[in-house]
């Protein structure tokens, strides 16, 4: 089945002030996605932007792929000009995916990181202790959807205008630190000093954590190599072997 | 119609390869296009010694462009000949391997290890390296670097040998003219310029490197002039590279004298485009009624120009 | 809040001036900008006989850039003074007079010519032309032509030497520490470089002249590393150009050692660019808390990069 | 008055198949043109396209600006993809302008010449023997427009689908042959193939005759001299001293 097709941009529409949910229509039939995977989109229509960008599939219905994602240079700038009918050239789907979940876990989003973790939460509804942080109440997009399929909402916002005050990780140590029984196992995705953050958390605790990577890409296949991340056992490239890695491998 | 053409003693069935380090060992790509239509398969630069490579950001783009500083990660030329070679060797495409070294002898042994495996059928020597034993001068930038290395590498084997030589330098006709003296049987046109992206707000540059290599688009004119003044200096053939997206974009390159061509970076935009510049060179012949690629090498013609 | 910076001894208000040969002589975008604003004004290169220039096409576009082959078109020297001079000494903002030859002897009595004038505060020679009388060596690519250029244009005027280097050259630190020594006050970098689009339908060059110099934003990350390296090379001031568009770019550029910038295609997208750059700085500095401008310059941090 | 500005898209459309026409609302009040000036309007979003393109002013109306267009290259294309609503910069008016016809005149217009011509024919309604030619019936866009302002339309197309199967120089020509009275001045516009044949049609001939060129432009203002014809007293810009020449003036 092709990996690389036309689509049609289907919706296309701000969910937030810098947040934009595009819907596109791939024009071939292609391979069925897995939670934690994502496609490389084409940004613009001639040299400038030049390479293809990284999204997670947030959602896929009727045929569609839906991505959530922030405004933050000029790739995401030039995607934000398609607009319905418009046509855009998708690779995917690309990397690994989260492991499937054995009963109920935790969710650490921080930010954008939501994007990747909803398809997850939507494959196994009501098992989700979702931890989600943001800078403020307004980059909380997708509340309903996510408080509609998780077990639990648990919200930190930078600002504190929404939840806690303060960044996720922190609720999330204290809720570690407060469990008696064994730990849930943890799927996280957001930015990477948050995740930083987060092995520091976990690094004393036996816990299953696995998180999803983000880093410059290329090619988005594994073919360039722009992407690694060192792991125990080396660089392993964040678009092939990941983006979705055992926090423990992470050389960190 | 023929769009065969000939590198040294390798026939390629068309004049279209990949760019070494933007097409991996070939797998990757194969879930995209069929492998067998490529004129010559060219892998990532391999090495004796395995390489780590640099940290990480690798990669940033710039306008119409990219700079990477992959730093050469690979898995050392064993692995190679025993991990990927099998699969590419499924294929009727030949196989040019790219390789380096960071000094004379590593460039002697890497060639006289490729030389003798099955399905190895022509070297690329990546130049653009510094000579760890004479002070880190780069081979590419120095005549007498690269003359004295291509010198030894071309008696350490019998397959054809290109030398990839690099666009840093004030006279690539004079590079291109050493190689051909020293031995080369083809020379490929052009390795990555070498940039700089600076963070403004943090006031450090972008690639962990510090410094990488320009690709893209962005470079296209000048790779097509490189590959023209080249080609007035030497008479073996050119393997034009540098910011080819299309099947135009080669045209130019063949047009100005390169009697192949290799698609880099554009692969990361369009996986298929390849094979997409193959057909469109394909289409180009038939329409301009030329039965033989090799009547439009080097036709590039010189008119004056009436004035408007 | 500290703007200004000093070339030799010429004292600009800002670190923003005008590239040679994209601003005319200042008449045509005074009717869009204060030219008082200006750091300094570099008008297009002049020589002691008028030039009629190449025939056109003399410009194409590329990927992200532009090529031009203008043929060093001018009205000469004396028809400067008297026709164009006048209404630039209107405004506060110093004149820098660049200028080329295609000897030395052409050089020097045009560096004469120019430094009597009331109004010309600095000069800027162009080496990127060839010799004729030494078998048309390009003096910017060879160091010893440079030096004898340069030599003699420095005995022959007291205003500030600004020597504009060309990119064309494998070590751009090199050829700029040369002009240090040869008596340069400062070295502007960079040039264009060479590139060339063909006509693949017709299998011509587009432009008239076959060759062409790349500007604009994609030749960016090669003059920022340019600037980068030669800052490493020397210690007079070097301005800095090559594809800044706006603000953040003429920013990279300042950190990367760069003592004041020169916006070039730029202003033929946007007739504002200049006054626009030097109001983002300001505002840079403003956010960042950088009270003088010279704090900035040559500011960029090596930091070793976290494995993320 | 600023002759840089924002515009923006107020309606943009297909007249014919390769044939946009595209109305400006500028943001700021902007110079008056008069016929014969143009203006330069950014193609593109990022640095690909880079250049601002050249086109006449095709109409001024309740403060827009309309441009007609063919859709050629890489920036034609571009600017087709602008849409209502999204904002163009604009440099203009630029350039010199038609001379004033004093009493009738021919014009002379190639293909989409038309657009820098029309401005001249409504000006001066009721007094334009027009000679219009053109690759097709396809191509002969706003023929309405054209029909209600000039006196005569005589037409010729390559493939002979309306008017005359030929070229419109070859009509000219059989016209000014046939003339005992005076010549009436010629204004035209049009590809350089056409302007050249035109020059000599006239070669001979007492005729004033004002030709509007096209060259490839950098900058538009006269600052780069990229744009330069040669006249019979050395290089001029086409941008600056153009882009209407006395024919004679030229060194063709
Ligand atoms: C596997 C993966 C999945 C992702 N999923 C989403 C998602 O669902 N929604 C979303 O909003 N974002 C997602 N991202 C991040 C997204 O790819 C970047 O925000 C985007 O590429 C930025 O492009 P830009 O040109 O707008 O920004 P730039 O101007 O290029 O840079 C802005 C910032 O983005 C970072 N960045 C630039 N390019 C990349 C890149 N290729 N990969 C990662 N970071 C980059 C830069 O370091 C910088 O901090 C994902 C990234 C990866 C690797
Ligand atoms: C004063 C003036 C007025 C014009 N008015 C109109 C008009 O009203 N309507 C219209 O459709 N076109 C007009 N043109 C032509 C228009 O500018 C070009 O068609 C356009 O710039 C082509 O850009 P492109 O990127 O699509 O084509 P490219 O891919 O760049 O080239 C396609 C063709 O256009 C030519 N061309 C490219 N750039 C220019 C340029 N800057 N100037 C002239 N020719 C160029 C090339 O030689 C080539 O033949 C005018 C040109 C000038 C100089
Ligand atoms: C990510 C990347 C990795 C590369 N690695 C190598 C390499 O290992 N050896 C080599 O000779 N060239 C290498 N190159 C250079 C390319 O082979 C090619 O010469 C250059 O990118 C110009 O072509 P392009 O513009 O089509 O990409 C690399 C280029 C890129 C973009
Ligand atoms: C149309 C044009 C004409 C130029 N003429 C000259 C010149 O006469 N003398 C000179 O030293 N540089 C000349 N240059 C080079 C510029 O001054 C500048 O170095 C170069 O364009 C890079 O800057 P940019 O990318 O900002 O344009 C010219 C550049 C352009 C685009
Ligand atoms: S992005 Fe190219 S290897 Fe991952
Ligand atoms: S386009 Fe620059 S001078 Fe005419």
């Amino acid at each position: 089945m092709p990996r690389y097709c036309n689509a049609v941009v289907d919706e296309h529409g701000f969910v937030s002030r810098h947040f934009k949910l595009l819907r596109l229509r791939p024009l071939s039939e292609m391979q069925e996605p897995k939670a934690g995977q994502f496609y490389m989109l084409q940004a613009g229509a001639t040299s400038d932007p030049l390479l293809k960008r990284p999204f997670s599939l947030f959602k896929r219905e009727d045929g569609t792929l839906s991505f959530l994602y922030r405004i933050r240079g000029k790739g995401t700038q030039s995607l934000a000009r398609f607009r319905q009918g418009d046509s855009i050239r998708v690779i995917g789907p690309l990397g690994n995916r989260y492991p499937v979940p054995q009963g109920d876990f935790i969710a650490v989003a921080g930010g954008i990181g939501i994007a990747s973790l909803l398809s997850l939460l939507e494959g196994y509804p009501g098992r989700a202790h979702l931890f989600h942080g943001a800078r403020s109440a307004e980059e909380l997009v997708m509340g309903e959807e996510v408080k509609r399929v998780a077990k639990e909402v648990i919200i930190a916002t930078d600002d504190g205008s929404a939840g806690m005050r303060g960044v996720v990780t922190d609720l999330l140590a204290v809720r570690l630190g407060m469990t008696t029984e064994p730990l849930l196992p943890i799927y996280a995705c957001g930015p990477t000093p948050m995740l930083r953050e987060l092995h520091r958390v976990v690094a004393d605790k036996e816990v299953r954590c696995h998180v999803s990577l983000e880093e410059h890409m290329a090619c988005g296949v594994g073919a360039c190599l722009g992407c690694v991340v060192k792991t125990t056992s080396g660089y392993r490239r964040v678009c092939k072997e990941g983006p979705v890695f055992d926090m423990k491998e992470l050389a960190w | 119609m023929n769009l065969s053409v000939k590198i040294g003693s390798l026939t390629l069935k068309n004049p279209v390869m990949t760019a070494s380090g933007t097409f991996g060992y070939g797998e990757e790509y194969s879930e995209f296009i069929d492998l067998d239509r490529l004129g010559a398969i060219v892998v990532k630069g391999l090495s004796v010694v395995p390489r780590e490579g640099n940290p990480t950001p690798r990669v940033v783009e710039t306008p119409s462009g990219m700079l990477n500083a992959i730093g050469l990660q690979n898995i050392g030329i064993e692995a190679f000949l025993r991990d990927k070679l099998p699969f590419l060797r499924r294929f009727s495409t030949p196989v040019i391997a790219n390789f380096f070294g960071d000094s004379v002898e590593e460039y002697v042994s890497a060639a006289e290890q490729l030389s003798g495996a099955e399905g190895v059928h022509a070297l690329e020597m990546n130049i653009s390296c510094p000579n760890k034993q004479a002070g880190w001068i780069v081979f590419g930038t120095d005549p007498k670097a690269m003359e004295q290395v291509v010198r030894a590498v071309r008696k350490a084997t019998t397959l054809p040998l290109i030398v990839k030589l690099s666009p840093n330098v004030t006279s690539i006709g004079r590079m291109a003219k050493v190689a051909e003296e020293s031995g080369a049987d083809a020379v490929s046109i052009m390795n990555t310029i070498t940039g700089m992206v600076i963070d403004v707000k943090r006031r450090i540059p972008v690639l962990a490197n510090c410094t990488g290599g320009l690709s893209g688009p962005a470079i296209r004119p000048i790779a097509v002039r490189m590959v023209w003044e080249a080609y007035k200096c030497i008479s073996i053939p050119i393997i034009g590279m540098g910011g080819i997206m299309n099947a135009q974009d080669a045209l130019e390159f063949l047009i100005a004298g390169a009697r192949a061509v290799a698609v880099g970076t554009a692969n990361f935009v369009n996986p298929s485009a390849t094979v997409e510049v193959i057909e469109g060179i394909g289409h180009y012949l038939l329409d301009e009624e030329i039965p033989d690629i090799n009547d439009l090498i080097g036709s590039l013609k010189m008119v004056p120009r009436m004035q408007s």
